[in-house]
């Protein structure tokens, strides 16, 4: 195991899967002579060449659909679109054609595609900038969604993506790419929708994911100093949304806590928590908790953008309250 | 082009007139549901240039598919079948009229929302560059399609990229009830291929034999390496945009003038001119065709709906991977 | 009262809110010559002349953007999005100008704009044209999403949206013009963001909204015969969404049932269900159950399609399970 | 122009600069946080254009936005408030760098989605014929925004309702670090007027009174009915898209070599070469800049940070209604 940033992980992810197959290849905003936004594909273009790592212009519909197209006939493209605030732009390629070509065309449409894409707040780039709306893109059937929130999983889900036949929305967090974690030498993967406990504890479970995995794991180490012992299942994967874990863990803690990045209504914590009250209803001993952005568009002064984003305190705090 | 050649385009003509013209009755009867965009009156377009397609050239077009899905040779009984939604459809009764497809046939559909396929067709011809086989893409779509972005975004990289795609506008100049100077800054389509540095052209699209010959130099040319380049087919429908339309837009006097050029007609009156066929012949291919229609008809009425568990099915090639 | 169709409704607000107001206008695809694609607006185009009934090219991002504009100098536009299927194409100005530029200019700017669209399947249009997403645009704070279910609110809630100083998406349904209802005669509007009882009971809460409180409603009527009596909450408004009257009928049947057509998962109904446990978990003797649409594509056979939509036989089932 | 005017151009371009210098320091020092994107060496694009604007005439650009605030007459303490996240900053500090705007000076920002503002500038300019109000609206967006959908659907509704908008392309060159011709299918911006039948003009950027001169006829013009039109003007930016560019897309040299043509060093001497101003004035008129700049920096230091409560207002200008 080697200890390595997020970055890295998800670099080394795409280098191996172009080095293993010709027909993987990268192409969107500034992945190639700039070597990545988020430098993830820095020396790709050097290495790869501009054929298989391809700038494009600023067309982020374009991005996608012409991603499909080569998808149809057999290439495995990663289109990256710079941030998810972008994804909008795509939104129809996104949504009406990658997610239901399989399904519309009866089966013989396959559309082996990966949008790889940065969500979330923290960097005092204002509303337009700041969004975590995954829960949106994870309303599609026929798309994946995955949210990974360790190196380990970012490496081995997107490796996973990748040699998917499906068309997968692959989300990394923008102020996650620091985070250096324990990683698997060599090649693997990790299945899509598989949600994992990331720490156990037997009085609480927090439900959560990406960014919030790290704050939430930070929040339980305050925990323990009360004696109160976390859970703390990753869900990974938005769609399909893996419940087993969950379920499990509420089982047995009988309280839970779901903490997510983005705005509170029609959030990924309101799909948890119904399906927690769902199949677990009897097993509950307090009403579920929701820990979410406040409801305004993200603001550029550091102090109220702080304010509007889950903190560790609001995770402790609501912990708390389950008790 | 030989004799067969020539009848066999006046005979695909008159498939795609007759089955749309049985589609028409059969969604009176409420057979057909959905939405219908009939072609009638545009055959020639998809006639003409597809018959200089190779069978490495890949085809895809808008919602106005049956005569594409037809010229492309998906037969009349799995077209008719998918109309009226039944399992042996090319879409297997999922896609409906708007969603013809047959991947066999490098025909990649029927798309429904307005110009979303322009941007898939530059990357159906990326993929044949990155592999570098050897085909073009044709891609169709309508004048009132040239206004939405994905236009803009597909054509501009096309040319950045040297795709071998043909972007073929079928000028019927009308987006449902929007005349196309009422939508496009510049009525004459053609000209917008000059911000994207495209050779392009303009033809006749009642002529099948003016659009096969344009097409086919144009191919040609996009083979050779020219790059992308647009061609603008001046066409008419004859009937509504879909079924129900009011028809407030134009006059019944606009209509019948146009279909003084009814490409069969025109046709049919070239090939007895040219003396390349009898009436006989085509009355007799007329009749053939009409049987090939009735028969997809009754192919399509016998045929089972798809099972419940179909509903289920292809929403993801694996749920795990 | 008049007895009118919803059609009806939503037109006669249109009309009477342009004759009240010279700066409200209609932008949009086919919505002059055509008469509108639902035939809302026929005889508009030849009352009101071509500037205020505007044909526009199919441009849907340029529809809702030059609304926008048109909307911060102090118009009224109702710009029109044929069908919410297309709305994905104008998604980033929906929720990333509409719904953010009061906010992040401070206040400054004022977008009094309403956008009308259609939601709904049903009607064998296959997978991209059937969608009834109207979760998602709930999730963005700046945006008002309201869906109406009768006549009368429709006309209220258009009215009042048109007059609101803030971004409104107004959501109809496709296969609900033809449904009669009661309409107050005259001049009223009804405030945005307020639910409502449509039929009161005492023994299971059923919570919806648009083309679903008709479903429920039958269901209703059905199961009286049972000798169950429903109470149906009509959310009317998405975003604000008023938990009020939820949370009383909650408190009074303890018993819930919420009825959507979009897909299940990251749907209206998880946000509903997550807050009535939320603020009324120890009134609740069971499960919250939610009937939604199967997630799928929805395919254009008829069959299918019918077999994926929730049905009056589906609500009715749900209500006898949580009984 | 007189030559307080000639002087006063001089003095826009100045404060831009030292505000933008001062700007990056205290980018470093973690005052400013978020994007910061440079307007240094483009100074004469917005200072010529704004200059010949009259008072209701619309102006709306994009994140890279400073310059356009100042010669909008938004104070150089309002912008330096804004960029530290102030109360007193033109958007109360919640818009920040990419979001600048004052309503009451007809700005309207600001806008850090690529080519989103270009059909919400056609819809200012409806807003105004609408109302019979006479005036221009003027869009200012980069080359890379050409190539997005939403350039494409706002230039054609432009034309097709005959709106009064002044296009400007601010051609700096590169889209990030994208070079124009690697994005753009014709990388003469300005023929792309073409595909919408609009009059279109292309200018040297690095001089404010060529600027100026091609901005006031063509206002004129549009003021006086002929529908909307295009300019491109020809700039370069001489630092890096934002704060923390790698630049590896460039080299030292053709910045070095653009540098020459220092829009202000220009100007400089051409008020010197004219006899309009000497060296001495300028240098005044430098030092009352960089005086403005210094208060401005003092005003945004010492300003208050937005309250806490502030957080929750103008999501809605009414949560009832
Ligand atoms: C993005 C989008 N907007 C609107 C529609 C509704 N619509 C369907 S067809 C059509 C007109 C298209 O006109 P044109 O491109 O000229 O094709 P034609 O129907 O004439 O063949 C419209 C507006 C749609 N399907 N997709
Ligand atoms: C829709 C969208 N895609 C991508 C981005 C990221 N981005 C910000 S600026 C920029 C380059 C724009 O280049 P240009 O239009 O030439 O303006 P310049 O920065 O040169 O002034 C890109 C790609 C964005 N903000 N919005
Ligand atoms: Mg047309
Ligand atoms: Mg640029």
């Amino acid at each position: 195991m080697a200890r390595i940033t997020m970055r890295e992980a998800i670099s080394q992810a795409l280098w191996e899967e172009m080095e293993r197959d010709p027909k993987v290849f990268i192409m969107g905003e500034e992945v190639g002579v700039w070597g990545g936004t988020y430098a993830v594909t820095r020396g790709f273009y050097d290495h790869f060449g501009p054929d298989r790592v391809r700038d494009t212009p600023i067309s982020e519909a374009a991005i996608v659909g012409a991603a499909i197209g080569a998808a149809l006939v057999g290439l495995r493209p990663v289109a990256e679109i710079m941030t998810i605030n972008f994804a909008f732009v795509a939104m129809d390629h996104i949504v009406n054609e990658a997610a239901k070509f399989h399904y519309m065309f009866g089966g013989q449409m396959v559309v082996p595609l990966v949008i790889r894409t940065v969500s979330g707040g923290g960097r005092q780039l204002g509303a337009t900038h700041s969004q975590t709306p995954d829960a949106i893109f994870a309303h599609f059937p026929g798309l994946k969604v995955v949210a990974p929130g360790t190196p380990a999983d970012a490496k081995g889900l997107l490796k996973a993506a990748i040699r998917c036949d499906d068309p997968v929305f692959f989300i990394e967090h923008a102020t996650l790419y620091q985070l250096r974690g324990e990683v698997p030498e060599g090649d693997f993967t990790i299945p899509i929708g598989q949600s994992k406990v990331q720490r156990e504890g037997r009085d609480v479970t927090i439900v959560t994911y990406s960014k919030m995995l790290d704050t939430s794991l930070k929040a339980a180490e305050e925990l323990t100093r009360e004696g109160i012992e976390v859970e703390v299942v990753d869900l990974r994967t938005l769609r399909p949304l893996d419940m087993k874990p969950v379920l499990e863990s509420v089982k047995k803690t009988n309280r839970a806590v779901i903490v997510e990045e983005g705005w509170k209504s029609y959030g990924v914590g309101a799909e948890v928590a119904a399906r927690i009250y769902e199949e677990a209803f009897d097993f509950l001993d307090a009403p579920v908790k929701r820990v979410a952005q406040v409801e305004v568009p993200l603001p550029y002064n550091r102090t109220l953008e702080q304010m509007a984003l889950p903190q560790v305190k609001d995770v402790v705090q609501a912990v708390r309250e389950v008790l | 082009m030989d004799k067969k050649e020539y009848l066999d385009l006046y005979y695909q003509m008159v498939v795609i007139r007759r089955l749309e013209e049985r589609a028409a009755e059969l969604y009176q009867q409420g057979k057909i549901g959905g939405f219908l965009h009939l072609y009638i009156g545009q055959e020639a377009v998809s006639t003409g240039i597809i018959s200089v397609r190779r069978p490495e050239d890949r085809v895809i077009t808008a919602y106005r598919d049956h005569g594409v899905a037809i010229n492309c040779g998906v037969s009349a009984k799995e077209v008719m079948a998918e109309l009226l939604g039944k399992a042996t459809g090319c879409s297997k009764g999922k896609g409906g009229s708007m969603h013809l497809a047959d991947v066999s046939k490098n025909f990649w559909g029927g798309h429904a929302i307005v110009g979303a396929h322009l941007p898939i067709a530059a990357g159906l011809a990326l993929g044949d560059v990155y592999q570098n086989q050897k085909a073009v893409t044709i891609c169709m779509f309508g004048d009132g399609a040239t206004n939405i972005g994905f236009f803009h975004e597909a054509l501009n990289l096309s040319k950045v990229w040297n795709l071998p795609v043909l972007w073929v506008c079928e000028n019927n100049k009308y987006g449902m009830g929007t005349a196309v100077e009422r939508a496009s800054a510049v009525p004459e389509i053609a000209l917008k291929a000059d911000a994207y540095g495209m050779k392009r052209d303009q033809v006749d699209g009642m002529d099948v034999i003016k659009v096969r010959e344009v097409a086919a130099r144009m191919l040609e040319e996009i083979r050779s390496g020219s790059g992308p380049q647009f061609l603008e087919v001046v066409t008419y429908r004859f009937r509504g945009h879909s079924m129900g339309d009011p028809e407030r837009y134009r006059t019944s006097d606009e209509v019948r003038k146009w279909q003084q050029d009814d490409p069969i007609g025109v046709y049919h009156n070239y090939l007895l001119a040219q003396g390349i066929a009898t009436e006989d012949e085509l009355q007799k291919t007329i009749r053939e065709a009409e049987e090939e229609v009735e028969e997809a008809v009754r192919f399509a009425e016998a045929s089972p709906e798809p099972a419940p568990e179909d509903l289920y099915k292809h929403v993801y090639v694996s749920e795990t991977c």
